[in-house]
């Protein structure tokens, strides 16, 4: 189990994330809500080492993983699918695949990148191409299938349908839902609320950097709080908003 | 026939001193001004350890090797981990962390000059002797050859471990995006490490059959073969060794029919335009790939 | 300037003459720079312990100019403007004389060079060099060529500086001209060759009964090494770059070369005898022709600042020009002439034996 | 004052050349155009200067004039030759030609005096005309660092493509550059063969180069104020350090290796965040916002962010 | 500006392809498309990924290069030109993957957009095409004021959020007071209530009368925002029309929708 506790990061002055506490349980997934801006990306950073956080510890099982280096952390069985892809652009696809499974090695390997290629058969059609010059979408595809190639038992997936077409993000959020049927713990963060509620098992939505709301995704549609929150402050300033749209209008 | 065999020597040392060049420069983005002076150094700390005590060839091959890796460990740890430690990225990194080779290189340099005045150094204390091989119409050097084969044998050694295995991989993926290559599990830190040591073992192992080639070479050896060496890595395409190996054979072969068909003067006037030439026709070098981006 | 004290207005020495050396201590001809300096301070101790100035000291201050014309340059400028500095030992790096002689000879400062044996160096009356091209003695090579009793000869040269492609190009081909031998091969090599094996391949190519390497450094021993093993074996002809010790590491390879120079501590006259106790009791070594030249220097300024009476610049040129009429003696031999302001001697021909350096025989006997 | 200018002169001198010479580096990089073509600039100009001083009589502002102009043509039309090039390969073809220049200058003995170079260039060039020209020339390039065309050259520098897209005439803005970096070389070098009165093949080679880029890396890249403090620092270190004496050249290292460590913005970057922390931005307008759900702190300087982001790397 | 439906109906297009096809070796990234685009309308591009759509902008803003084809811009062709010029010609565009100067703050960035300075003949005729100062301070500041920057002006882009980066992508298009936008996925990493903010956005721009080309994969969007919708698949086109009919086709239905919108249809 990740659990994560009164995580609080900073970069320089700005105050990212501020307290933030939540879990990941074997099996299930825990979907994380918040605006631009409220801290999600930073949170996620956190938990994967890619930055110190200044406060509050991360823990998965037994182990404390609070501010171990990256490559330390995977170690432990973590994989995040980074926001924005960050897929290496100038090698080729089959080569973004193997670094995915770095840490694994023969026949073990060649399963996993046969899965892989099965959930995602361009990845395979693809293979010798740059992965730089595939489309955004595809791109995707591979941060995912990248991820998997870890085997992980924890999953990070930062906005993973982003850039994809409805009929792609049915697969991978489909396949999310699959893997965490397995035991795996996955921690979401998506924007497309509607889609990652109808496979979440819990909900934590947070807002400025601290969470607002956490409970069972069931509940959570009807809640407001959450609503609130995930909508972002804007829809607590009604008045603000017009006042925007009004300068807007002459544009 | 002999001329052949000129080329294949000359272009071997070129492929030998341009391999730990290329290795980091194509793969952790680290264009390493320092790697002429680590190969001089090298060198010079065998030649010292050679007044001490005679050894045979091998061994002093080794210690050649063995001063450039420490060197260049040095230089990693000292300036080029500081300098990448303070930049947003490799990109942004790249002027400092080539100034910071070339200033770093000032100082065994400044060093080596207090030391022997500029006056050449050899290893001819060592054991191993220079004799002449002659095989049919071929007349070359027993170090000729070995340095061939060497040659031969390290470039396809790093080739193929650059492109085939899981830490070639892991290198060339470093100077892509190192955080995210963190993410894969890849400890960046010890991989650039173990790349900048294997770039100045090469540097100085090259010292050793250049200097056992020629004889001798004296503190600014390094700087000469340093201007050479970015030609034909960038002529090959950088990051690729194979492009090197035909870029060092292509600087080779131009220079020696210049001193071998002509009066000799204009060798870098011509070895340079063939490679301006080159350039204009292949952009990215004979065998590098285009930069890829995407809209 | 206007401070600067210690210039006595009309005749009377300053308590502390001080003239100042602009050459390289460090860079790629930092040995050489040193060397001279070694040759300014066996001069100076000699004025001072002989009381040559009387109650007044010579004190010569160094300066490095790393082999960079500008920083030469602005070592000089600060000179210039420093009046009590009689006159200069100026560097023996040819673009930095270059560069100085102008300032030197507008400013109307005394300048002695050593070595920089280049066309515009010796600029005027304040400009002054005290070692003689090194072309002005390969004519008494002439006498080994001829004993050599060579048909054919090949030349590979640097075209890294004036007088080597000097001697390269037109000097050795015009002496064998003379001996009826003929030229046939000659290749120049840039400062960038590093490997000879090319060129010496085209030399020998054309089988040559005599070889002449001329280059500098560390390129004399590669190419020396690289001719013995291309087969080559008889003696080589090369120039004084060679000296000092410079062949060394080629070993046994390097055995044969032969070369003129200005001095060699073998010689004997009294005047380069005299010097190099001098030096050895100083420096415990052998003394280099870089420190025969400068010493000669030193002494052809000293005397005329002895003659002028004066440490002002224009008497001390005035004794110079009046004393370059004059033959002198110094550490490069005896009656040494000044023509146009460049210092003559007889020179020395001399064998590397694989460890040192032998005598063959004095250009004064041939 | 009038004694440290006299016997100052030649490095006063040497560090308006040195900032010439840095400029024609930077110029063109700020534009993204890694193109060291400013130094074989620098020897076409210094000789076609000497030769029209010695050979045909002309006064040095003329002289200078037509060779800048020369030489800029040559390296316009050098950089029409490589425009596909770019970054490392770029700098490549340009070195390449430096060094052609460099060759050329050895070989073409009546005309350039060979090895010995040309010496006895003579005139009444003086260090005020030098300033003037100079001045002119950070008019110039100030205009180009700020507003509208400061940030279509950052546009054209750090992406290309996107620059396109907005409106700016890339392949114009790079060939500029790269003429730009061609006529201050070539404005080095009139300026130091008429101040030194000398220029042989040694002063024309790699080294510039390497100067250049030390002057600039260790100044700041993105100003020509950088060009400067990076000119007058490397042209005056190596004299102050000749009072160390034998290691002076060890401390120099030393020197450079430590500012490209804890410099990343060079000198001129440091100057910059001391002013502007001297004079504090006012703090963001209210924090909390629509587009901005984040915490209403308020933004920090750019330095701070980038600290930061060192633990993110 | 208002536009009736009948004038539409017969308003002459604005831009047009004709048999477009961009090619990379054997990959027919856009295969023979041919679109026409009239005044004041917003026009959608759905299709499976990869299917070529952020392709087709770039060969509409000339950054990649056509294999065969025409474009055309209120009937003039204008495939050789370079695309600096197409801003001149009133042409902008956000691309899918954020491009923003890193040492520029928010507010140069978007000054950026507004630069557009000595157009060309086409752009006499585009009206506000020679503004001044004061008109491009004003077209800045409104195109952040439009886009919710108002707070981040002053921030560099990598103190920025994911979202917040896109804004700025789209207010520097909008800054460069175009007559034809095209918008690659611009909202793609915001929420369902950010998003309505840029659909609003886009109709207000086009209600100002300015047509717009919108990529997205958010299908809600599409429908609600969008005149008329093309389809691709694989480069090539496989239907247009209003966007409700083009989501009953079974051929987008199989390739592209999800099962949400499968269930609806
Ligand atoms: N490198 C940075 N330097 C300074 N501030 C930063 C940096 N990265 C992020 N921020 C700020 O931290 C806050 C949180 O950013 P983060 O990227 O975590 O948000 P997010 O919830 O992922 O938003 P989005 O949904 O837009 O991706 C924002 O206010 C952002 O401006
Ligand atoms: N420069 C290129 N070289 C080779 N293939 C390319 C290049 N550019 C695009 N492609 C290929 O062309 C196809 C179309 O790419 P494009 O980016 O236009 O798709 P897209 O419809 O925008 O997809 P997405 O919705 O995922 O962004 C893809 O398969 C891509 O891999
Ligand atoms: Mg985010
Ligand atoms: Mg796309």
């Amino acid at each position: 189990m990740l659990d994560i506790s009164s995580l609080a990061c900073s970069y320089g002055r700005v105050e990212a994330v501020r307290d933030i506490s939540l879990r990941a349980r074997p099996g299930e997934i825990t979907l994380v809500l918040g605006a631009n801006g409220a801290g999600k990306t930073t949170m996620m950073n956190a938990v994967a080492g890619l930055l110190k956080p200044a406060a509050g510890t991360v823990r998965l099982g037994e182990e404390d993983l609070t501010g171990l280096p990256p490559h330390v952390v995977v170690r432990h069985g973590l994989a995040l699918v980074p926001e924005g892809r960050r897929i290496f652009g100038p090698m080729t696809v089959a080569e973004n695949l193997r670094l995915g499974g770095y840490l694994r090695q023969g026949a073990r390997l060649r399963e996993v990148l046969a899965r892989v290629h099965e959930m995602f058969p361009v990845l395979h059609d693809r293979r010798d191409v740059a992965a730089g010059l595939l489309s955004g979408g595809e791109q995707q595809m591979l941060a995912f299938g990248r991820a998997l190639m870890s085997e992980p038992t924890v999953l990070l997936l930062d906005e993973p349908s982003m850039g994809l077409a409805p009929v792609m993000t049915d697969v991978v959020l489909g396949k999310v839902a699959e893997l965490a049927a397995t035991g795996l713990g996955v921690l979401m963060v998506e924007q497309n609320a509607d889609a990652g509620l109808d496979i979440a098992d819990q909900v934590v939505a947070v807002a400025r950097g601290s969470v607002v709301y956490s409970g069972d995704a069931a509940d959570a549609r009807n809640h407001a709080s959450v609503l609130r929150a995930f909508l972002g402050e804007a829809a607590l300033a009604p008045a603000a908003e017009s006042g925007a749209r009004d300068q807007g209008g002459e544009a | 026939m002999q001329f052949i065999v000129q080329i294949a020597t000359l272009g071997s040392i070129y492929l030998l001193f341009s391999l730990g060049l290329n290795l980091v420069w194509g793969s952790l983005g680290i264009l390493n001004f320092a790697h002429g002076v680590t190969f001089v150094f090298a060198v010079y700390l065998t030649h010292l350890t050679l007044g001490v005590a005679r050894l045979p060839f091998l061994v002093v091959l080794l210690l050649g090797a063995a001063c450039g890796a420490v060197l260049t460990v040095l230089l990693q740890v000292l300036v080029f981990e500081p300098i990448l430690r303070r930049s947003p990225s490799i990109h942004q990194a790249e002027m400092r962390i080539l100034i910071g080779g070339l200033g770093f290189s000032t100082i065994p340099l400044a060093f080596m000059e207090h030391q022997t005045k500029n006056l050449p150094f050899g290893l001819d204390q060592g054991s191993f002797v220079v004799s002449p091989v002659v095989l049919g119409s071929f007349r070359a050097t027993n170090i000729a050859l070995y340095g061939i084969g060497l040659a031969v044998l390290l470039g396809l050694a790093i080739a193929v471990w650059l492109a085939r295995s899981r830490g070639g991989l892991a290198l060339r993926s470093l100077g892509v995006d190192a955080p995210v290559a963190g993410l894969m599990g890849i400890d960046r830190r010890r991989s650039a490490l173990l790349a900048m040591a294997l770039a100045g073992g090469l540097a100085g192992l090259a010292g050793v059959v250049y200097t056992y080639t020629l004889t001798a070479l004296t503190p600014d050896s390094g700087d000469l073969l340093l201007v050479k060496a970015f030609a034909i890595v960038i002529l090959g395409g950088v990051g690729s060794i194979a492009g090197a190996a035909v870029g060092s054979l292509v600087l080779a072969a131009a220079e020696v029919s210049v001193l071998t068909f002509t009066s000799g003067s204009w060798v870098d006037a011509v070895s340079f335009s063939l490679i301006f030439l080159m350039l204009v026709l292949r952009p990215v070098g004979l065998f590098g790939r285009k930069e890829v981006r995407r809209t | 300037g206007s401070g600067g004290g210690g210039t006595s207005a009309d005749g009377g020495l300053p308590q502390t003459i001080r003239i100042v050396s602009v050459n390289p201590e460090t860079g790629p001809t930092s040995f050489a720079g040193l060397g001279a300096e070694e040759g300014y301070k066996v001069a100076t101790k000699e004025i001072n312990d002989t009381r040559f100035f009387g109650d007044s000291t010579l004190s010569v201050t160094y300066e490095d100019d790393k082999g960079e014309p500008v920083t030469a340059a602005n070592k000089l400028s600060a000179a210039v403007s420093d009046r009590s500095v009689p006159a200069v030992f100026g560097s023996i790096a040819t673009p930095s004389a270059l560069a100085m002689s102008p300032i030197a000879q507008k400013a109307g400062l005394p300048i002695i060079y050593t070595q920089a044996g280049s066309d515009g160096v010796v600029v005027g009356d304040y400009t002054w060099r005290a070692t003689p091209l090194m072309i002005s003695f390969y004519p008494i090579m002439k006498k080994f060529v001829a004993e050599q009793g060579w048909k054919s000869l090949g030349i590979i040269y640097t075209t890294s500086s004036p007088t080597l492609i000097k001697i390269g190009s037109t000097v050795l081909p015009d002496l064998a001209k003379e001996l009826g031998i003929s030229v046939v091969g000659s290749v120049g090599t840039t400062p960038t060759t590093q490997d000879f094996s090319a060129p010496i391949a085209q030399i020998l190519g054309a089988k040559p009964d005599g070889v002449a390497v001329i280059q500098t450094g560390a390129s004399n021993v590669t190419a020396m090494t690289q001719l013995r093993q291309a087969g080559y074996t008889g003696p080589v002809l090369g120039n004084s770059g060679a000296g000092a010790g410079n062949l060394t590491p080629a070993g046994a390879n390097g055995a044969g070369m032969v070369w003129p120079t200005d001095f060699s501590s073998l010689v004997s006259s009294p005047g380069s005898e005299k010097f190099s106790g001098l030096y050895r009791q100083m420096f415990g070594k052998e003394p280099t022709n870089y420190a025969a030249e400068a010493y000669d220097a030193a002494w052809f300024v000293a005397r005329a600042i002895k003659a002028a009476g004066s440490t002002d610049r224009a008497k001390v040129k005035d004794a110079m020009v009046a004393a370059g009429k004059e033959p002198m003696s110094g550490a490069l031999g005896d009656q040494l002439r000044w023509v146009d302001g460049t210092l003559q001697a007889p020179g020395v021909v001399v064998e590397w034996t694989g460890t040192a350096e032998k005598l063959l025989y004095n250009g004064k006997d041939v | 004052m009038t004694d440290f200018f006299a016997s100052n002169l030649t490095l006063i001198q040497a560090t308006f050349v040195g900032f010439a010479l840095a400029l024609s580096i930077q110029v063109p990089l700020r534009l993204g155009v890694f193109s060291l073509a400013g130094a074989g600039a620098f020897g076409l100009s210094a000789y076609a200067t000497a030769l029209l001083v010695l050979k045909a009589d002309m006064p040095a502002l003329p002289a200078l004039a037509v060779s800048v102009v020369g030489s800029t043509l040559v390296v316009l039309l050098l950089g029409l030759v490589v425009y596909r090039l770019s970054g490392i390969y770029l700098a490549m073809a340009t070195v390449a030609f430096d060094l052609i220049v460099g060759v050329v200058a050895l070989n073409g003995d009546p005309l350039t005096g060979g090895s010995t170079g040309l010496y006895g260039v003579l005139t009444d060039f003086d260090v005020v005309q030098m300033i003037v020209l100079l001045v002119v020339v950070v008019v110039v390039l100030a205009a180009t660092e700020r507003g509208r065309t400061g940030r279509r050259v950052d546009a054209v520098r750090e992406d290309p493509e996107l620059a396109a897209s907005l409106g700016v005439n890339v392949r114009r803005y790079r060939l500029s550059g790269f003429a730009a970096g061609g006529a201050l070389g070539a404005l080095a070098g009139g300026m130091a063969v008429l101040t030194r009165s000398a220029i042989s093949p040694p002063d024309v080679g790699f080294s510039l180069i390497v100067l250049a880029l030390t002057m600039i890396v260790v100044g700041g890249t993105r100003s020509w104020a950088g060009a400067l403090i990076g000119a007058v620092l490397f042209t005056w270190l190596p004299t102050l350090l000749t009072a160390i004496g034998e290691w002076q050249d060890l401390v120099y290292g030393v020197i450079v290796t430590l500012a490209a460590i804890f410099l990343p913005r060079g000198i001129h970057g440091v100057v910059l965040d001391a002013v502007r922390r001297s004079r504090r931005r006012p703090p963001d307008a209210d924090g909390a916002s629509a587009a901005d759900g984040g915490p209403d702190v308020p933004a920090t300087e750019a330095t701070e962010a980038d600290r930061a982001a060192e633990a993110f790397r | 500006m208002t536009t009736t439906p009948e004038a539409t109906a017969t308003a002459p297009p604005v831009l047009e392809l004709r048999g477009v096809s961009v090619h990379y070796g054997g990959v027919k990234a856009v295969d023979r498309v041919s679109m026409s685009m009239a005044e004041g309308k917003i026009y959608g591009v759905i299709g499976p990924n990869g299917s070529g759509k952020s392709t087709l902008i770039g060969a509409i803003t000339r950054l990649v290069p056509l294999t065969a084809g025409e474009l055309l811009l209120d009937a003039v062709p204008y495939s050789g030109a370079r695309a600096h010029r197409l801003v001149a010609l009133g042409v902008s565009r956000t691309f899918q993957t954020v491009r923003l100067i890193p040492n520029l703050t928010v507010y140069e960035n978007v000054e950026l957009g507004a630069d557009l300075r000595r157009p060309g003949q086409f752009a006499r005729r585009v009206p506000g095409l020679h503004p001044t100062r004061e008109e491009l301070a004003a077209a800045v500041d409104r195109a952040i004021t439009v886009t919710g920057l108002d707070s981040l002006r002053r921030r560099l882009p990598a103190e920025l959020s994911y979202g917040a980066q896109r804004r700025v992508e789209i207010a520097r298009a909008i800054a460069a007071r175009p007559r034809f936008l095209l918008l690659d996925e611009p909202t793609a990493g915001m929420n369902q209530i950010e998003r309505h903010e840029i659909a609003d956005l886009m109709h207000r721009l086009c209600s100002a009368g300015i047509s717009q080309l919108l990529v997205e994969h958010d299908v809600q969007m599409v429908v609600d925002t969008t005149d008329h919708v093309f389809a691709m698949t694989a480069g090539t086109l496989v239907t247009e029309g209003r966007p409700e009919d083009v989501i009953r086709d079974p051929r987008v239905q199989e390739a592209y929708l999800g099962r949400r919108w499968r269930h609806d249809a």
